[in-house]
């Protein structure tokens, strides 16, 4: 009662602010107009486009194969990840079938990706919160990954290893070694990323009740990936719907109820061990096989519709192709994760103050380029 | 009582983060995870596959393996490489056939995505692993790959 | 004045032969501010530079290792570059207030530095409220920040400000209350006095055991909040506000803001040294005896290393939010700090003391 | 469930509704557009169906029509089901937005409008969200032209 009646008293005057196009926090060009009040966050209304580079109109222009290499530019920190639902979906297009090394290899890459996708957002993720130290031991480690990259792909983020029909080339000789080392060197840090964030009582505070996403509202905003698993949507593809070789290894998915940020750090934190896991029991028996399936130099679709659906790194990404039998896509769509999971952000973060907006979105690890295409 | 448990676990669980960077800090010397760059050019080297540039190796006859089908041409998705092409007359064989005059290569639009080079039959081209590609001018980013009178080596069409 | 150091005693005399005696001493006072502000500019950019080096040496990276022999000239080279920069601004910010809360910043941070005890005859001015006057002096380069973010017309910046006023307000009675824990202890509020309680009973932290240990601590928390510093540092906050109050400054100005920030680093940890760790005395008097050693170099060492400790604060924890800032405050700090408060006048009391 | 029973099911939720297997491998459920919301929120609140994910929302320009994809699944029955609406208006077309069930169309729609200009009835913001508000045409139908900034093959 006498609480009101303060508050009726001492009106305050909402304004609006700018976070962004460049924002530290925004880890891109990301716009958010914030209207505050004092501290308390009222609206979030995203405006998007700094870095849009028509994708989808592009791939109506370019063959199948061209197109691949231009998913390595939207979510870049899982670039093979996108590479390899592109090349699923034209290979569910053209029916051919890989051989099982290109998928335990396809398999093993896109968890290393994983792992580096997760290690970055860990250091970022201290970072967003004000531990900056965590930036530099996540580089640490993902600079093993890259290595490997960079030794078996060419590239470093923006591979573009897969080929609709297989892979480019075979790994590298020195592949199966490095990533045991990696593994090695890995299982002894992780531990230790728990020692140095997760159990701090400041970022506990920080982070646990903070943006808090119910189940219901995960499936309804179609909230993917680490986003939804925190809330207790089990919306793995790699469980639900197994590609690769991925139904053909053992891992948890990983779930956890609370719905916030901490729930989603954890659930990071898990796919970390679990991407490991998965690694280890394919790194030892990758099996012999043909790296390419021929295919014609000019791909054509049959006419008609494919939709293949992948788990990348920040949730589901799925690859609408429409075709019309002509050697160029007539429509590609990609329903990339990060578009969906920043629908969610206006919605849990109302009322919330600026540093909670701040620590929702680290635990949302946005990649501007995913959502903006 | 929590009151008293949680001043306890929070100042346990701040040591043990600082454990973790103090342990660090003692190691600093063992030596720090960045790389010096400019002064460690020459240990650097890139891998092998590592995508540098495109180029167009040479024999010591001056004599490349490009019959000009321009495949790459056709693979490249963002128009990186042009091929000059004509028709002329084999001195060998007297038939006419395609030589290239000119294979323009534009670093500057290269994602380096690696299908022209996947795409020529002849392997002509292959990756460079040069790393420092900047220039003071974007002029200089436009190459032209096959060197000066050079030629295609004979049998490479078979 | 209070330097009767040999040196300063031949300008003393040389100065007051050749002057009269009125403009004599402000002569001296200027030279002696000269001194202290140049010593003092010293200072600030080689905590700059410390806190780069330990800072990549957290972070598994080299620092600053190009200007000068492993880049000890780095912040000189800084200062420079500040120096020649254009003094940008924003349009339709309040010129005057805009000008004048860097001085403010800076100026509050400088007048503390007089009364530090660096020896026993190297101190400014020995007042007999030194304590009292470090704490009111401190708390006048919040005014500072808050102008400066006032007056730059940026959202960012304001909010920052005002995230200091409520900080710096409320961590002041921490550190009051754990100050006057200490000085229960001495009896006294002079600092030189504080010091020499310190040679006959050991130091304060050993004399007031328990409650002194948690005075410390709680010191030590609050003076990390009160020079904004990582894990409050929610007045820059660089990935909420940008650079908070000072966003919109450049060039010097920053710098002043910049500096202050380093300098009021050396003033807590110079505070922390006098009431807890002796000042300028050696640890079990190993160095009494040796009367050409100069005392001022245990002064440094013990404040080089609770600056360590701030440091390795900042770069390990992450940054607290501001209504949790204000629990542990409020609800933490500030209770147990009455509490730490009798139980401390309960131990002199029954004579308790070691 | 499998794809006759899918169909079975949604086809008493309207008239004139077109199913079809074909170039698919999702049951693919053509609706017009009057009855697009009616029997979006049948698929929803059915308890047999419970369509409670959209996955995937696409604008689409056939060429003459133009038109938006839904994609749904069922998370808990596991099923998958295309719907399809189109509308041959292509000077103002104007759908029913889902975005009261399926919160993630709100978004979607959003890009959907931006690029095709489908407008989207009930809409609570809609905007152009990559494109500048002054944005002339767009750029995703088939007919776009921008001789500056396209490069055709």
């Amino acid at each position: 009662m006498v609480e009101k009646e303060i508050v009726n008293k001492m009106k305050t005057e909402e304004y609006f602010v700018n976070m962004g196009p460049q924002h530290p926090a925004a880890h891109g060009v990301l716009r958010l107009l914030l209207t505050i009040d004092g501290e308390i966050i009222k609206n979030v209304d995203p405006d998007l486009g700094y870095i849009h580079r028509s994708i989808e109109k592009m791939c109506e222009r370019d063959s199948y194969q061209q197109i691949v290499h231009l998913t390595d530019r939207m979510d870049y920190l899982s670039s093979h990840i996108n590479n390899e639902a592109v090349c699923l979906a034209v290979e569910k297009g053209l029916d051919i079938e890989v051989s099982d090394r290109v998928k335990v290899i396809r398999t093993i890459i896109s968890e290393l990706t994983r792992l580096a996708s997760h290690q970055l957002w860990w250091g970022v993720m201290g970072m967003d919160l004000g531990a900056l130290t965590t930036y530099f031991y996540a580089f640490r480690d993902r600079e093993y990954i890259n290595d490997i990259f960079e030794e078996t792909c060419g590239a470093r983020l923006t591979m573009n290893y897969n080929i609709p029909g297989g892979l480019m080339y075979d790994i590298h000789p020195n592949f199966v070694n490095r990533v045991k080392e990696f593994l090695v060197h890995f299982k002894t840090k992780l531990p230790e990323y728990d020692r140095l964030l997760t159990g701090n009582v400041i970022f506990q505070k920080r982070t646990k009740g903070v943006g808090v996403l119910t189940k219901e509202d995960a499936i309804s905003y179609g909230a993917t990936g680490p986003v939804g698993r925190g809330s207790g949507f089990a919306c793995d593809v790699r469980k639900k719907h197994p590609y690769s070789a991925y139904d053909r290894v053992e891992f948890k998915e990983a779930l956890f109820t609370e719905g916030d940020s901490l729930a989603r750090y954890k659930v990071r934190i898990m796919e970390m061990w679990e991407s490991m896991s998965i690694i280890d029991q394919l790194i030892d028996n990758i099996p012999e096989g043909d790296i390419k399936t021929p295919t014609k130099a000019v791909i054509k679709l049959p006419k008609g519709e494919f939709y293949q659906r992948v788990e990348a790194a920040r949730g589901e990404l799925g690859v609408y192709i429409n075709s019309t039998g002509t050697k160029n896509p007539y429509r590609v769509k990609f329903r990339s994760s990060g578009f969906s999971n920043l629908s969610v952000l206006n919605h849990i973060t109302k009322g919330a103050k600026i540093a909670d907006l701040v620590a929702t979105m680290a635990s949302f690890d946005f990649v501007i380029p995913d959502i903006d295409r | 009582m929590s009151y008293f448990s949680d001043i306890y676990n929070g100042i346990k669980t701040l040591l043990t983060g600082m454990s973790v960077t103090g342990g660090y800090f003692i190691r600093a010397r063992k030596g720090s995870i960045t790389q010096q760059y400019p002064d460690n050019r020459e240990t650097l080297k890139m891998f092998d596959r590592f995508r540098g540039e495109v180029v167009m190796p040479h024999d010591e006859n001056n004599e490349h393996y490009c019959t000009g089908c321009q495949s790459c041409e056709i693979a490249c998705p963002n128009g990186s490489i042009e091929i000059v092409w004509d028709r002329q007359v084999d001195p060998e064989t007297g038939k006419k056939k395609k030589m290239i005059d000119k294979h323009i290569y534009h670093l500057g639009m290269c994602t380096m995505c690696g299908l022209c080079i996947e795409s020529c039959p002849t392997d002509a081209i292959v990756w460079a692993q040069n790393y420092e590609n900047s220039v003071y001018d974007r002029k200089y980013l436009t190459k032209v790959l096959n060197q000066p009178g050079s030629k295609v080596k004979a049998g490479i069409e078979d | 004045m209070n330097i009767p150091l040999n040196i300063t005693k031949t300008i003393h005399d040389w100065l007051f032969s050749i002057m009269p005696e009125g403009v004599a001493t402000v002569t001296e006072w200027v030279i002696v501010a000269a001194a202290y502000l140049a010593l003092f500019a010293v200072v600030g950019l080689y905590l700059v530079l410390l806190e780069r080096k330990v800072a990549a040496w957290f972070q598994l990276r080299l620092g600053p290792n190009r200007v000068g022999p492993w880049g000890i000239f780095q912040t000189m080279a800084d200062a420079l570059k500040l120096v020649s920069k254009e003094l940008t601004s924003n349009t339709k910010i309040d010129k005057f207030l805009y000008n004048l809360a860097p001085y403010f910043v800076i100026l509050s941070s400088l007048i503390a530095i007089g009364v530090f005890p660096f020896s026993r005859q190297f101190q400014a001015l020995d007042i007999n409220i030194g304590i009292f006057f470090l704490f009111a002096i401190s708390s006048i380069g919040v005014i500072g920040i808050l102008l400066a973010g006032w007056s730059s017309n940026n959202k960012f910046s304001m909010i920052g400000a005002m995230r200091s006023g409520l900080q710096t307000i409320s961590y002041e009675l921490s550190v009051g209350l754990s100050m006057l824990t200490m000085v229960l202890l001495t009896g006294s509020l002079q600092l030189s006095e504080i010091i020499e309680v310190q040679r006959t009973g050991g130091w304060l932290i050993i004399q007031g055991h328990i409650p002194a240990i948690i005075a410390f601590m709680i010191f030590m928390i609050a003076g990390t909040a009160e020079t904004n510093r990582a894990p409050f540092d929610l007045v820059e906050a660089e990935s909420e506000l940008g650079a908070g109050f000072h966003t919109e400054y450049s060039g010097m100005k920053f710098a002043y803001f910049f500096l202050a920030e380093f300098i009021n680093m050396f003033i807590i940890a110079s505070i922390a040294v006098v009431l807890f760790f002796g000042g300028w005395l050696s640890p079990f008097g190993i160095t009494d005896d040796i009367t050409w050693f100069p005392e001022s170099i245990w002064f440094v060492i013990k404040v080089l290393g609770i600056i360590f400790l701030m440091m390795w604060f900042r770069w390990t924890f992450p940054r607290l939010r501001v209504d949790q800032l204000l629990t542990l405050e409020w609800k933490y700090l500030l209770p147990i700090n009455l509490v730490n408060l009798v139980l401390m006048a309960i131990i002199i009391w029954l004579n308790w003391t070691i | 469930m499998k794809n006759e029973d899918l169909q079975n099911i949604i086809n008493s939720f309207g008239e004139n509704l077109e199913f079809t297997t074909e170039e698919s491998e999702f049951l693919n459920v053509i609706v017009p557009k009057e009855q697009l919301h009616e029997v979006c929120e049948q698929l929803k609140i059915n308890p047999d169906l419970k369509f409670d994910y959209l996955y995937c929302l696409t604008g689409m320009d056939w060429g003459g029509d133009l038109g938006v994809i839904y994609h749904l699944e069922s998370t808990e029955l596991k099923h998958l089901v295309v719907v399809k609406v189109k509308t041959d208006d292509r000077e103002n077309p104007t759908l029913d937005s889902v975005c009261d069930i399926w919160r993630t169309a709100e978004f979607h729609e959003m890009e959907v409008y931006d690029f095709f200009g489908i407008k989207f009835n009930n809409h609570p913001n809609l905007k152009r969200l990559f494109l500048t508000p002054d944005w002339d045409g767009w750029p995703l139908r088939k007919d776009y032209v921008d001789e500056a900034n396209m490069i055709i093959k």
